[in-house]
């Protein structure tokens, strides 16, 4: 394993150290390990705060900023952030209006993002928790863990941003967070593991002709191994797995992702490759990202996340956002 | 170093942590199979602190004690291990209170008092493939041996072969909380990273004691 | 090699329907390969086209729309397009005042954007070419190849978008491009190959002490193999070579660009490295990039480019730019 | 099939085609050394357009013909060999002008037509690591064979040896000109791609040559 880092000790602290330089707009707290908006909390604005582990950027540092997060909480690689850490960043977050939680759904991340807003409920800041789940690959059972949070959670942060951003109460911010969360499937097949660094070798061993279908943005194993198959192939069992969970159809926004090592023409082949499938079944691709958006460090794959719009989606999808990741409108 | 304020406590403790460095990797390796490799990291940079700080921890009493030890770890370990380890020292801090002295009874009764708290916290119970499936048959076992008079070592030998077994037959187990129960099926057949990282605290801790 | 295609032979047209589906802003004319503004060239502004081999994206197609290309040509991976198509996107951006080519320095580039050139001429189309060079791991000689046009293009493209978008007549956008390519010096360092999928196998072996000092952006060897080192040194190798080339000062806009396959945490991570060794020499990073933005495949390892501001620069730097891959302002 | 207009030079651009075609992998792998690994994909993708056109291309008389053929390696063939080996098929149709037939002499103008078109375009000469190291000595030979009274095929055959040593002393070389120069002494001990195409290609027009 050879990686850009001075020590697998501090990745997060050097990265962190880099953001603040790179983004003025941004304040990095490098102590406590938040990242906030450097204009500060927005008065009469619900404040919003995701975070988790680390080793997914641009997620979430990278969408603080006007029109997404007010803060976010990286922790360790893949590792979910401690209490205290989360507390700092809702009361950076908090003008008064509440506080929304974007809580990935894993274990940890549950538990500490709970333990902080009960901590930040003793200090009379209100928080509401959403917790994502959007990733069809693992099966939902209330006898299981569930559903994994993937590639949704971009759009929640920033479809909910907006409706904060409008001046949405934090029960309405609330609200549509859940519904993105409700419209919106994901899927994602890998072709090579990440490095965690202080692990330093790949999380899981592929052959030349395997690939990992329905893996996890932590490298978790998904739901089988299958053969390695041109785009057009992977595409389609990404799209038919989502599609036999919740149809695609109508007008939808579509994240075609890299995993971190997936170079942009590939992923612009795999675009090209799901607009058909989805064509082919009669839904249009009306909105659409594509690029690294929720990374799992250098791994090299894709996910695909599908997300029903209508009109007020499409409104808030489409106002300003200014973030070092996402950007448009101002 | 400190007078020990109490001996048996701190030793117990002192032990964890230690295993908790030493396995840094092996834990680690052990949640890479089905989880996210992360744990051995976790608990190596959490109870290292706890070992750095060692001396200047609050020894008022044992359940101060032990919710020193406790905010150390939730401060400073994330993923499911902080909330989860973090939960297992308060409650066995609240169960003691303010003793100074812990007996058999004492221990035993902390240890279940943290058992209830990582169910809770966990929303878990044996039979999930967590580190519940070691400590709980291990903690029955401690208890059913002190109470048919065997004395501390033995006890402890007799818990720590328990939990051994018990983590060794986690390969069973579907994982049904954390992160590898994304996993399903895959998940039978690997063992536990928690339920063998609680096997080798407990060989350890048997190990080093003296009645 | 598992790569996100269908074969070596589509790569590039399955990008460009993925490009084409992805944004509305660009037409992409699949069939000459010339991706160009969906609204046209501008009336009255100079038009602004490059080009070169694929496998660099966003690199150029990326950086067509407002305030920057109007049109590019997209090569074979890693090979110069050829006349006809050099001159399709000439004729795209063309409204009558003037075409200027910006070229990075290879040989094929060199005369392909040539060739076009006379034959838009001969169509009464005034072309006017820079030839961008800023790679201080090549020794410029006259009697090599010169150097190697590579990070510096982008900042090439964008700045001289700026002062075309502001109406600067063709001589003009000509002498700022010239201008930013002369104050402009980058250097490479490769971890870890990319594969030419039509090659199959990464285009040179690398042990795992190794490093690529001074790698092409085609994977070309560069000055020499180097021992791998934590990235702080990584990052004041490149830092040294380009300081000893051009110094380092004053207020700089600086480039930390990743290849393809180095994750955003390490390049945020190399980022903060190379803002420590710039302070350190008293100058200033006043203006950065830190990211994806000319790639070379699924290559691990990152480039340096760093530019001389004047406040011009800085305005031009900082006007509005609407394009896939670069925003703000607008 | 058509009915042959010019055999000879029919026979001699097929078998470039066919040499390009053939050798995709094997040129692409020398090029990848020390350049970018490009070469022999686009002589391939270049010259496999040349074959399935064969039938259809002019030929009204030997100048006509070789500027369609280079009209279609410009078009096709991107990187430094698109501009080269056009160039070196317009300068030698230019040469050949309205000729229907090709004597010896008319093939070593044509051929020295190409050359100083590959020189002006590619602003290279012998010693600069390129097909020029090869192209240009094996022309020699070839005109000094047949001023010397050699055959056809005697005359190819020793061009072709040429050819292939000067190609294998390219080794010796540093690149000035084209994607390897850039690494300077590097180059050295290194094959040029483009000069080990022009040996494969000169050994098979040689080759399969009958007088
Ligand atoms: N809900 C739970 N309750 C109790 N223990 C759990 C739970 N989930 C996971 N664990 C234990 O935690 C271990 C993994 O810890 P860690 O790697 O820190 O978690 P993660 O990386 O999934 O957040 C597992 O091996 C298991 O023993
Ligand atoms: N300036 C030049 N003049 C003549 N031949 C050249 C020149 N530069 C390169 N070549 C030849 O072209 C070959 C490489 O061709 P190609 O791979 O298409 O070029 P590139 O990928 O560098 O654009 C070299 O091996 C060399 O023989
Ligand atoms: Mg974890
Ligand atoms: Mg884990
Ligand atoms: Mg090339
Ligand atoms: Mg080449």
């Amino acid at each position: 394993m050879k990686k850009l880092i001075n020590s697998p000790d501090s990745v997060i602290a050097d990265a962190l150290r880099g953001m603040a330089a790179a983004h003025p707009s941004l304040a990095v707290d490098l102590e406590n390990r938040v990242i906030s908006r450097a204009s500060g909390a927005t008065q009469g604005k619900v404040g919003l705060v995701s975070g988790g582990g680390s080793g997914h950027e641009p997620l979430h540092g990278g969408y603080v900023g006007y029109g997404m997060l007010d803060a976010a909480a990286p922790g360790e690689v893949y590792t979910s952030p401690v209490p205290d850490q989360i507390l700092a960043a809702t009361r950076a977050a908090d003008s008064g209006s509440g506080v929304l939680h974007i809580v990935k759904n894993y274990t940890g991340d549950v538990l500490n993002f709970r333990m902080a807003a009960e901590l930040a409920e003793d200090e009379d800041v209100r928080v509401v928790s959403v917790v994502t789940n959007d990733d069809a690959a693992v099966e939902d059972s209330t006898y299981t863990a569930g559903r994994r949070g993937v590639g949704g959670t971009v759009f929640v942060e920033k479809i909910a941003g907006a409706a904060a951003e409008e001046g949405a109460d934090l029960d309405a911010v609330a609200r549509i967070a859940t519904h993105v969360n409700e419209v919106t499937r994901s899927f994602a097949i890998a072709l090579h593991a990440g490095t965690v660094p202080a692990a330093g070798k790949p999380g899981f061993e592929l052959a030349e002709t395997e690939v990992e279908l329905g893996v996890g943005i932590h490298g978790e194993p998904g739901r089988e191994r299958g053969a390695m198959a041109p785009v057009h192939d992977l595409v389609g069992y990404a799209l038919d797995v989502i599609h036999a969970d919740r149809p695609v159809a109508g007008d939808v926004l579509v994240m075609l992702n890299g995993q971190g090592a997936s170079p942009l023409i590939e992923l612009y082949g795999a675009f090209a490759e799901a607009v058909a499938w989805i064509e082919g079944h009669g839904a249009r691709v009306a909105r659409s990202l594509v690029g690294n958006y929720i990374t799992s460090l250098d791994q090299q794959g894709f996910s695909i996340s599908v997300l029903s719009l209508d009109d007020e989606l499409v409104r808030l999808w489409d106002a300003p956002v200014e973030t070092p990741a996402l950007r448009w409108g101002r | 170093g400190h007078l020990s304020a109490f001996p048996a406590v701190e030793y117990v403790v002192r032990t964890i942590a230690q295993t908790a460095v030493d396995n840094e990797t092996y834990f680690g390796d052990l949640d890479a199979v089905v989880g996210d490799g992360d744990f051995g990291y976790s608990m190596a940079r959490g109870f290292e602190i706890v070992l750095a700080d060692w001396d200047a921890i609050d020894r008022t009493d044992v359940g101060t004690f032990l919710k020193k030890v406790a905010l150390t770890i939730t401060g400073r370990i994330g993923g499911t291990s902080g909330p989860i380890w973090g939960t297992a020292f308060i409650r066995a801090g609240v169960a003691a209170g303010d003793r100074t002295a812990v007996t058999a009874d004492d221990a035993v009764a902390m240890l279940r008092a943290a058992i209830e708290g990582i169910k809770t916290r966990g929303q878990s119970d044996v039979g999930d493939k967590t580190l519940l499936d070691a400590l709980i048959p291990a903690v029955d076992r401690l208890e059913a041996e002190l109470a048919a008079g065997a004395g501390g070592q033995a006890a402890l030998e007799a818990a720590a072969t328990t939990a051994r077994e018990r983590a060794e037959a986690t390969r069973e187990l579907i994982a049904k909380r954390g992160r590898a129960a994304y996993t399903g099926e895959r998940s039978i057949g690997t063992l536990d990273a928690g339920a063998v990282a609680v096997a080798v605290m407990a060989e350890r801790v048997a190990g080093g004691w003296a009645d």
